[in-house]
């Protein structure tokens, strides 16, 4: 109680002082706009709509379904359901969002609506410079703004988009291979003169994401 | 004559101390002074109304509210997978604990059963928060000793490389939002376990520069000892949880009693204090750190693989049957729990937080009372509130 | 610099226009925010001035308790309406030139809690807001990133000239009014000198 | 012909100045008529002083962000000019700029002059320091004395700015600032009387060229603070400087924790840089004290040093302690106002009043001539003012009952 | 030697630090008039406190401590001025004259001691 | 300068000090008016010495110097003794005590 | 360490305090925490024996809440006799029950001496509007003090016996208790840039949709 | 010479009046500082270098700060409403004036008091300090004692009963808690509890009132 506690606390600060010189454990700063920490591979910021092939007007893969709309706990997503149908980029007729909102100075970046979204159309996108002097024309995105790539997906989000690639082939692969039976099955049907008709849905469930490994 | 000027409320629970003295005469004036909401050391939107005979505190008001966000109205109105997110935002501290307390009462109140992977994973980022927690309010109440932001910046440093952790695995830094009714969210992505052991393993290192540079200071020996003690049985009468309840002297931890989750797998002691003084609390919290590294070492070396959500969980669609269920967790501030009550519909029609941050204040006019203005902002400083708990 | 803007500044004068760059670069270099902390926000921009980030590195680590002494509002956290007079009075008792970054998406719109009863829909209802920042939290860079927009914005100023910043008009009201408690809400629920409820841009 | 003598004048002066010359303006003046000759001599004077200090301001403050960043495992200012060397310009136009700010309620006039009343004496203090050799703006007989009193009138300066505020923190502050300036006034000026009893002079000149000698073949300087009272005296001064300079951990007034900025709460602009150019003034000034009376003044630590010009060492010396404080106020957290005043008078004072019987008794035993009497007059001086810190100390904090702590703990 | 008369270099300080301390004043003033208008207003030339509109005044009545340390402060300071001649003068002094000095400043601690006892360095 | 300037002033300043003693209601100003009057008469002292044919025989100094400590002292006790009297009777209006008397 | 069950403490308490009539309210989730109605006119006393009985010492009031129960139509189909067409008959008619709405505060009460818990206990007001009071157990756990101002603030129950019952998070004047069920929230939604029909709905109550220029 | 007397002068009167006759007691204080620089600044151009600056550190540097708070402590800080003299104030400024006038007669008429400047003394401090430690030893422990009664005296005077009774905040402010009945909890630190190893571990409990019933367990 003599000032030994004070002198080793100066020790302390002194050590740190020297080692800012010669220790990067001691100097973490990361001076930003020239360096970036590396972005983290599940880091999330706020949502974009994923598209396939290039035509973002085409590709997207939204449904319109509007149930992230409905799951968005702070109700920031704005969606209008298409009138008609229109091919998607493999040629599918689908509805689409005629208006899709996500009002970023709203949204809480909690990723719901993508564990929700069963047609892996949303995602979170990892960009975080978006400050910006004008409230209503900067931060309101519509669905232009929200649109990226796939390829963009898989250059930030690797091995989820290489997930979600693969469970989207192996859904297709099932479908398809469903289509194809309920086809026979029809053409068997029809061979009994029976009426079935039966669109297969999507059903299975891709909520939670499956462990890595 | 200045009893009634100064004092406001008739009303108030304690009894003014005699201003006047034995023989009619008086010294000095009660100086009535706001402190918050806009305050350097408040933590945010507090407010303490203090009531001032010279340096000393001779009334002591706290003022809620000015962080209100209507938690619990936006959870009724909305879907319990909803507010999973806004629990991160209760203690914005520490989202990790919150949503498992959210999650373990949802999982009551439902009857889920989370596997054995993912209750590691909650131990282990629970523990973490923990740390993070602890770390920061240490730093936080050296700041408010004036210690010109040196622990608080050492204390951040370490946070952020817990931080990281948080982000790698549920992709954001503060407000995870990763825990899910009957498990977790994510697995645990390539090369975390290392990263988390790395990081467990400096703990330890820095907590002996944070001793060598703090504990024994002799500032910080004098301006802590002796202050803003809090006797064992008020302790009690009052509801105080967490470290401060320990640093009491009075042995509960949630961990040790209800054994949620798998605590009772793991080794760990329970720091106890002797005077509950800020002190006490400041090394209770030390103290505590240690021990959770010691859990984190434990769970980090025994996590098992396997699934980690309860296959019965749903994610739309959640209807819990009609009734009721309270769920708590030794949160890093306390017993943080949570009361629903179901009545079918998606949304819970009732849902309560209990804020131990608040709670813990309850007697903060008690340990204020007699003692100075300057240590009235480390007695705060040592109960460790978020204010996004105690107004919600 | 466009070429509009350079036409406007040869109009002004040599002199005023070394001596104007010289206040946006004094201005701009020496940011000082005010300590002032509402919420989860608050965290990260605590986080931002500590070693990874910096934001000393701008010059701008100088948090100062009194608003006397500060330049620039940091409004980092959720607003209630219980909190928001005090906001309002905070920024009126600050000297000119003064600005405000709404952090957070609480800030900027009332964010997640914007149905609560007992949130305000947006620091800008009251008091004008230089740059927003979404993100909830925005992570310490994304501060970083709104300062460095912020010093953008400054350097863009016009010491004289009808384009002059607000500070330097003595017309422009450097005070705004504040917001008493009402029944239900604050009253006036908003200041319609300072926010415009834009169009509604869609059909329903 | 005037103008070629006058640059001539002034290049010699600058010239001798760095050279360590006496009689530096003579040349100069030379050119002037008699009668202005003094005034403009003392202009010469003054303004280079003010100048540099000025200079040393906008520098320390830099340094300061930036020691502290490092000490913080951060960089800190450095993105204005080169390293962020035009960081404090920035700052100095931004303040000069500003709006500023009178409260409704409070004493304009005094509330005007509290900053330049504050400034003026700090600024003053500079008057009676050596910085060199040849270079001492005023040597006066009684010159350590004009320190202390323009530095006891900062105190009042302080309570017009707290009190003419009208604020409640900032009257507070101020109270608070006055008590511990004056509680710590006293261990300043007794831990420096012991300085004073052996050079036997009150005038810094005199008192540095009691320090010029050297000792064991010029490797050994004989300053004060080698002494054990003097060493005693120097670390009893520092502290107490930190506390008239309002420096952590004694920022009490301007507490940020509890009292917002103390008595600076209601300054704006650069009102409120002033007072902060004060405080760092105010710093160089007792720090400049300092190295004055313990550390030598402006003498090199080594003999064979000595043929660098000698205001070289007083501004290293002097920038070293200001590191000191920095260093300090980077680690140190605050002290409560009662503790701090009880450590003024319960422990600095006694010792310092002590420290001056060890310098009697150092006197006294000069004339010791046994073998080892150094050695032995030193331990003596140690011992007398060592026991007396232990055994104070101890009971300071014993009465506090602060004690080293064990935990039990629950399984 | 033309070293100027001491009190002349004083006042030249005085003149000049006065004129360091009021001239950036003046500039500021003056900028203010020409570019950047001052704007008070009944808010921002309110008291602050923390955001809240201020209650009651600051000039209260204070407590006594402060003025109890300011006794033991004056006395302690007028007693410097008799230490200073006497240190000065010390070198040349008998030994006697030391122990005078140290009965002087005895005389002065034991009411400093007595003080204390009476708890009067007690800031409560 | 002849002395006699010194001692002018300094019979002026007595004058004042008097005058506002004599005149202000409030105690504390009392006090500060008998303080200038002691300071007056120091600057006599001074003047004296100065002024006198043996400027060594520094009694005039020493003088003020006693007096400096003597006037501190009472300034100490004088102001205690309102502070401990306003606590009496809160005030520190002398006519008003004078009317309480007790 | 295992607590009585409920059933025991209900007997216990019964025969401790004469009068009193705990109700053990029924749970039928998984969690099957029951609890304890207690009346109005006792509960300080049987809140006391709880705390003070040496098998119960239940020391720690953990939380503290409050509900709001609204008016409740109870719609039930009950089989009547009834003569019809002059047969008499079984028939199902439907009956409008109606609950009164009532405003409850729940304790859940552990022991730290004992270490068990919980035991819950509940309290109802008689009505929603006027007869809102409940006594306070403040005098018998401190740590009720600010969740029972909280009620009061929230939900409007008057606790007898509190010894400081203000608001405490909303603001002094404000006219209602905003966690009830049937609260109206000031429409502040002038502008919502993704609004979703509700929204409007409301907006269009208040505000005329062209707003000012 | 004269002028700077002149200058010193005006200003000291000046403030001196000011210190006198304002409404605000803080000004007058702020004022008396001011005429108390006056007169070092005399004092130095007498060539009492010492004084004048003795001057400056007790009056500015402390009796002016305890005229400060005693101001403040006294709460006469604020302007009163009505007049700040007395009734009897022309009496008063006549007395002052007539004492004026025959002094300065007094001066006029004597012969000393147009002596003329003698050379310039050289009066160092070391030469005080001498002449104190020698021939002025007595007054200086007269002076002494004086201080230190000064000290004991004021103290006494000033402080209050209160400080001397010793009473503390806390006991009150325990007694005046509303909760009369807090509840006892008996067996917290029930078994588990290893080593109860604090070496201070015995007196802790003297900062509140454990109850009865704890200890027992604890001595179990
Ligand atoms: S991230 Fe969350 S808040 Fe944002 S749009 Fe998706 S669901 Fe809504
Ligand atoms: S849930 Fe997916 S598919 Fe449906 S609307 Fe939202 S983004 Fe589109
Ligand atoms: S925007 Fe998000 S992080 Fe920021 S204050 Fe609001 S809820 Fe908290």
């Amino acid at each position: 109680m003599l000032g030994e506690g004070i002198i080793k606390g100066m020790v302390e600060t002194a050590r740190n002082f020297v080692g800012s010189y010669s220790d990067p454990e001691r100097l973490t700063t990361v001076e930003y706009p020239e360096d970036k920490i590396p972005a983290k591979e599940n880091a999330r910021n706020f949502p974009f709509l994923v598209y396939d092939g290039d035509d973002a007007a085409r590709g997207l893969r939204c449904v319109a379904c509007q149930i992230c709309e409905k799951e968005c706990p702070p109700k920031c997503i704005y969606i209008v359901k298409s009138k008609d149908k229109k091919p998607d980029y493999i040629g599918k007729p689908q509805f689409y969002p005629a208006v899709f909102d996500i009002d970023v100075s709203v949204c809480m970046s909690c990723q719901i609506c993508v564990e929700v979204c069963p047609f892996e159309a949303i995602k979170m996108d990892t960009e975080f410079e978006l400050s910006n002097p004008d409230r209503f024309g900067g931060l309101l995105q519509d669905k232009h703004r929200l649109a990226k790539s796939n390829e963009y997906y898989h250059k930030i989000h690797e091995t989820e988009a290489a997930e979600v690639d693969a469970r989207l082939a192996a859904e297709k692969a099932k479908a398809e291979a469903k289509a194809r039976a309920d086809a026979e099955a029809k053409a068997a049907a029809a061979a009994k003169a029976a009426t079935a008709a039966a669109t297969p849905k999507p059903a299975p469930n891709p909520t939670t994401v499956a462990p890595a490994k | 004559m200045f009893m009634e000027t100064a004092i406001d409320t008739p009303e108030s629970k304690y009894e003014i101390l005699p201003k006047t003295l034995s023989n009619g005469e008086m010294d000095g004036e009660l100086l009535e002074v706001a402190m918050g909401p806009q305050h350097p050391s408040t933590h945010g939107v507090f407010r303490m109304d203090v009531v001032l005979d010279g340096e000393k505190v001779v009334k002591l008001k706290p003022v809620f509210g000015y962080l209100h966000r209507n938690h619990e109205k936006i959870a009724e109105n909305t879907t319990y997978l909803a507010s999973m997110p806004y629990t991160d935002r209760l203690d914005y501290l520490c989202s990790m604990t919150n949503n498992w307390a959210y999650a373990l009462s949802v999982e009551k109140l439902a009857g889920l059963q989370p596997p054995e992977r993912a209750e590691y994973i909650r131990i282990i980022t629970g523990e973490l928060t923990r740390l993070v927690n602890h770390t920061c309010l240490v730093g936080f109440l050296l700041q408010d000793m004036g210690a010109l932001g040196t622990p608080l910046m050492y204390a951040f440093r370490e946070r952020e490389m817990i931080l990281d952790l948080f982000e790698s695995l549920s992709g954001s830094r503060m407000m995870c939002n990763y825990m899910r009714f009957g498990g977790c969210r994510v697995d645990l992505p390539a090369g975390w376990l290392e990263q988390a052991k790395r990081a467990v393993d400096s703990y330890s290192g820095f907590l002996d520069e944070f001793e060598k540079l703090l504990t024994e200071n002799e500032i910080l020996v004098a301006r802590t000892q002796g202050i803003g003690v809090l006797p064992p049985d008020l302790a009690v009468n009052a509801s105080i949880t967490g470290p401060m309840l320990r640093a009491s002297g009075v042995n509960y931890d949630i961990r040790k009693v209800d054994k949620y989750g798998i605590y009772d797998r793991f080794e760990f002691r329970v720091p106890l204090g002797d005077h509950g003084d800020v002190y006490d609390r400041y090394m209770i919290r030390l103290l505590e750190m240690r021990e959770s590294v010691k859990i984190l070492n434990q769970a980090l070396r025994d996590i098992p693989a396997g699934p980690i959500v309860d296959p019965k969980a749903k994610l739309r669609g959640f209807r819990p049957k009609v009734g009721e269920a309270y769920g708590r967790i030794e949160g890093p501030k306390g017993e943080l729990g949570f009361y629903l009550i179901s009545d079918g519909t998606p949304n819970p029609y009732r849902y309560r937080v209990r804020p131990p941050s608040l709670i813990n204040l309850t007697v903060l006019e008690d340990m204020c009372l007699g003692q100075d203005v300057a240590d009235v902002v480390i007695i705060l400083g040592s109960v460790d509130i978020v204010l996004g708990e105690v107004d919600r | 610099m466009n070429e509009g803007l350079r036409s406007e500044l040869s109009k002004q004068g040599i002199f005023t226009t070394t001596l104007g760059d010289l206040y946006n670069w004094g201005r701009k270099n020496s940011v000082w925010p005010l300590q002032f902390g509402l919420a989860c926000c608050a965290i990260e921009m605590i986080a931002t001035t500590m070693a990874r980030y910096d934001l000393a590195r701008f010059g701008a680590e100088v948090f100062r308790p009194s608003p006397r002494q500060a330049d620039l509002m940091i409004v980092a956290g959720t607003v209630t309406k219980k909190m928001a007079p005090q906001v309002v009075r905070l920024y009126n008792q600050m000297p000119e030139p003064k600005y405000v970054i709404a952090m957070g998406a609480c800030a900027i719109s009332g964010g997640p809690f914007k149905q609560g009863y007992n949130v305000l829909k947006g620091i800008d209802r009251f008091i004008p807001v230089d740059v927003h920042i979404p993100g909830c939290p925005p992570r310490p860079e994304a501060l970083i990133h709104a300062f460095m927009t912020l010093q953008k914005k400054i350097e863009t100023q016009q010491l004289t000239g009808v384009n002059r910043p607000r500070h330097l008009d003595a017309e422009a009201p450097s005070e705004f009014p504040v917001p008493k408690f009402g029944g239900h809400d604050l009253e006036p629920p908003n200041n319609p000198a300072v926010w415009h409820a834009p169009k509604l841009v869609r059909e329903p | 012909m005037i103008i070629g003598e006058f640059f001539r004048g002034l290049f010699l002066m600058i010239w001798r100045v760095a050279t360590d010359q006496p009689e530096a303006k003579a040349d100069l003046l030379a050119v002037f008529p008699p009668s202005a000759r003094p005034v403009i001599s003392a202009v010469l004077t003054v303004s280079p002083i003010i100048g540099i200090f000025a200079t040393l301001f906008a520098l320390t403050t830099l340094l300061e962000r930036k020691g502290l960043g490092r000490i913080q495992n951060r960089l800190g200012p450095n993105r204005v000019g080169p390293f962020g060397i035009l960081q404090p310009v920035a700052d100095g136009l931004k303040m000069l700029t500003k709006e500023d700010i009178i409260p409704r309620s409070a004493d304009a006039l005094v509330h005007f002059l509290a900053p330049v009343v504050l400034a003026v004496p700090t600024i003053l203090a500079f008057a009676v320091l050596p910085y060199g050799r040849n270079l001492v703006p005023v040597d006066m007989d009684a010159g350590i004395l004009f320190f202390f009193a323009v530095g006891a009138s900062t105190e009042l300066a302080i309570f017009m700015a707290g009190w003419s505020s009208r604020n409640k923190y900032s009257l507070l502050g101020a109270m608070r600032a006055i008590a511990q300036m004056i509680s710590y006034e006293i261990p300043l000026i007794i831990s420096s009387v012991s300085v004073i009893m052996i050079a036997g002079s009150l005038s810094p000149v005199e008192i540095i060229a009691q320090q010029g000698r050297y000792l064991a073949g010029g490797f050994v300087p004989h300053w004060f603070v080698l002494t054990p009272w003097g060493l005693a005296g120097f670390i009893m001064f520092l502290i107490a400087s930190l506390a008239e300079s309002n420096r952590s951990p004694f920022d009490i007034p301007e507490a940020e924790s509890e009292l917002i900025a103390g008595h600076l709460t209601e300054y704006s602009g650069f009102k409120y840089a002033l007072f902060f150019m004060a405080e760092y003034f105010g710093m160089f000034a007792v720090s400049g004290l300092a190295v004055t009376l313990f550390l030598g003044g402006w003498h090199a630590p080594f003999e064979f040093l000595e043929i660098v010009p000698s205001y070289v060492w007083f501004f290293a010396k002097l920038m070293g302690l200001v590191c000191l404080f920095i260093w300090v106020r980077g680690t140190v957290p605050r002290l409560r106002v009662d503790q701090l005043l009880n450590f003024a008078w319960k422990f600095m004072l006694p010792l310092s009043l002590l420290n001056l019987v060890v310098a009697a008794v150092w006197h006294f035993t000069a004339a010791w001539e046994f073998p080892g009497a150094g050695l032995g007059r030193w331990l003596l001086g140690a011992v007398m003012i060592g026991v007396p810190y232990v055994w104070l100390g101890r009971a300071l904090s014993g009465s506090k009952k602060i004690t080293q702590r064990t935990y039990r703990f629950a399984d | 030697m033309n070293q100027p008369d001491p009190y002349l270099v004083i006042v030249v300080f005085l003149v000049a630090a006065t004129l360091f301390a009021v001239a950036p004043l003046l500039l500021a003033w003056i900028w203010a008039r020409t570019f950047s208008p001052r704007k008070p207003g009944p808010d921002k030339n309110a008291i602050y406190e923390c955001g809240l509109e201020s209650k009651g005044d600051a000039w209260v009545q204070f407590r006594s401590e402060y003025y109890l340390y300011g006794i033991i402060f004056l006395i302690f300071d007028v007693e410097t001025i008799f230490l200073l001649p006497f240190a000065v003068a010390f070198t040349k002094l008998p030994v006697g004259a030391f122990i005078a000095m140290m009965v002087f400043l005895l005389l002065l601690v034991e009411g400093l001691v007595w003080a204390w006892r009476k708890g009067v360095l007690k800031w409560s | 300068m002849p002395l006699h300037y010194y001692l002018i002033f300094s019979a002026l300043l007595f004058a004042v000090g008097l005058a506002g003693a004599l005149t202000r209601r409030n105690a504390i100003l009392v006090l500060v008016g008998i303080e200038l009057m002691l300071n007056a008469a120091n600057l006599n002292f001074i003047a004296f010495w100065r002024y006198s044919p043996d400027p060594n025989a520094i009694q005039g100094i020493l003088f003020v110097i006693f007096s400096i400590a003597i006037a501190a002292a009472e300034a100490a006790v004088g102001l205690a003794l309102i502070i401990s009297i306003y606590r009496h009777y809160k005030t520190t209006n002398l006519e008003k005590m004078d009317s309480l008397k007790g | 360490m295992v607590m009585e069950t409920l059933e025991q403490i209900k007997a216990r308490i019964e025969n401790a305090i004469s009068g009193a009539k705990p109700e053990i309210i029924p749970n039928e989730s998984p969690s099957a925490q029951r609890s304890l109605l207690l009346d109005p006119a006792h509960a300080v006393e049987v809140a006391k024996f709880l705390r003070d009985d040496s098998q119960l010492r239940l020391d720690y009031c953990s939380n503290v809440t409050g509900v709001d129960w609204l008016d409740l139509i109870i719609k039930e189909k009950v089989k009547v006799k009834k003569v019809v067409e002059g047969v008499e008959k079984e028939v199902e008619e439907p009956v409008e029950r109606k609950r009164p709405g009532y405003l409850e505060a729940v304790y859940h009460l552990y022991s730290m001496a004992l270490k068990h818990g919980p035991l819950i206990i509940r309290l109802r007001t008689e009505n929603r509007a006027d007869k809102n009071h409940v006594p306070s157990l403040t005098p018998v756990w401190r740590g009720a003090e600010f969740q029972e101002r909280e009620i009061y603030d929230l939900y409007g129950i008057i606790f007898d016996g509190h010894p400081d019952l203000r608001r405490i998070l909303m603001w002094e004047g404000f006219a209602d208790h905003p966690m009830r069920k049937d609260y109206v929230e000031p429409d502040d939604y002038e502008y919502e840039p993704t609004p979703h029909d509700e929204v409007l709905e409301k907006t269009k109550q208040h505000h005329s949709p062209e707003p000012k220029p | 010479m004269q002028a700077a007397f002149a200058i010193i002068a005006a200003l000291t009167l000046v403030s001196a009046i000011a210190a006198m006759s304002l409404r605000n007691l803080v000004h007058c204080a702020l004022c008396l500082a001011v005429a108390f620089a006056g007169l070092a600044a005399m004092y130095l151009q007498l060539d009492a270098q010492f004084v004048g600056f003795a001057q400056v550190l007790v009056y500015i540097g402390a009796v002016a700060i305890l005229v400060v708070f005693a101001i403040l402590l006294t709460r006469s800080g604020q302007p009163v409403p009505h007049s700040v003299v007395s009734r009897s104030w022309i009496a008063g400024v006549a007395i002052a004036v007539l004492v004026f006038c025959v002094l300065t007669r007094v001066i006029l008429s004597s012969s000393v008091s147009q002596r003329s400047l003698p050379a310039k003394p050289s009066p160092t401090v070391r030469e005080i300090g001498n002449q104190l430690m020698t021939w002025y030893v007595l007054p200086l422990q007269v002076i002494g004692l004086l201080l230190t009664a000064a000290t004991i005296g004021a103290v006494i005077i000033a402080m209050n009963e209160r400080k001397s009774a010793g009473g503390d905040h806390r006991v009150t402010a325990d007694q005046g808690h509303g909760h009369g009945h807090l509840a006892a909890p008996t067996g917290l630190n029930e078994g588990n509890a290893t080593s109860i190893a604090s070496e201070t571990g015995s007196e802790s409990p003297a900062h509140y009132p454990q109850p009865e019933r704890e200890r027992e367990v604890l001595a179990k």
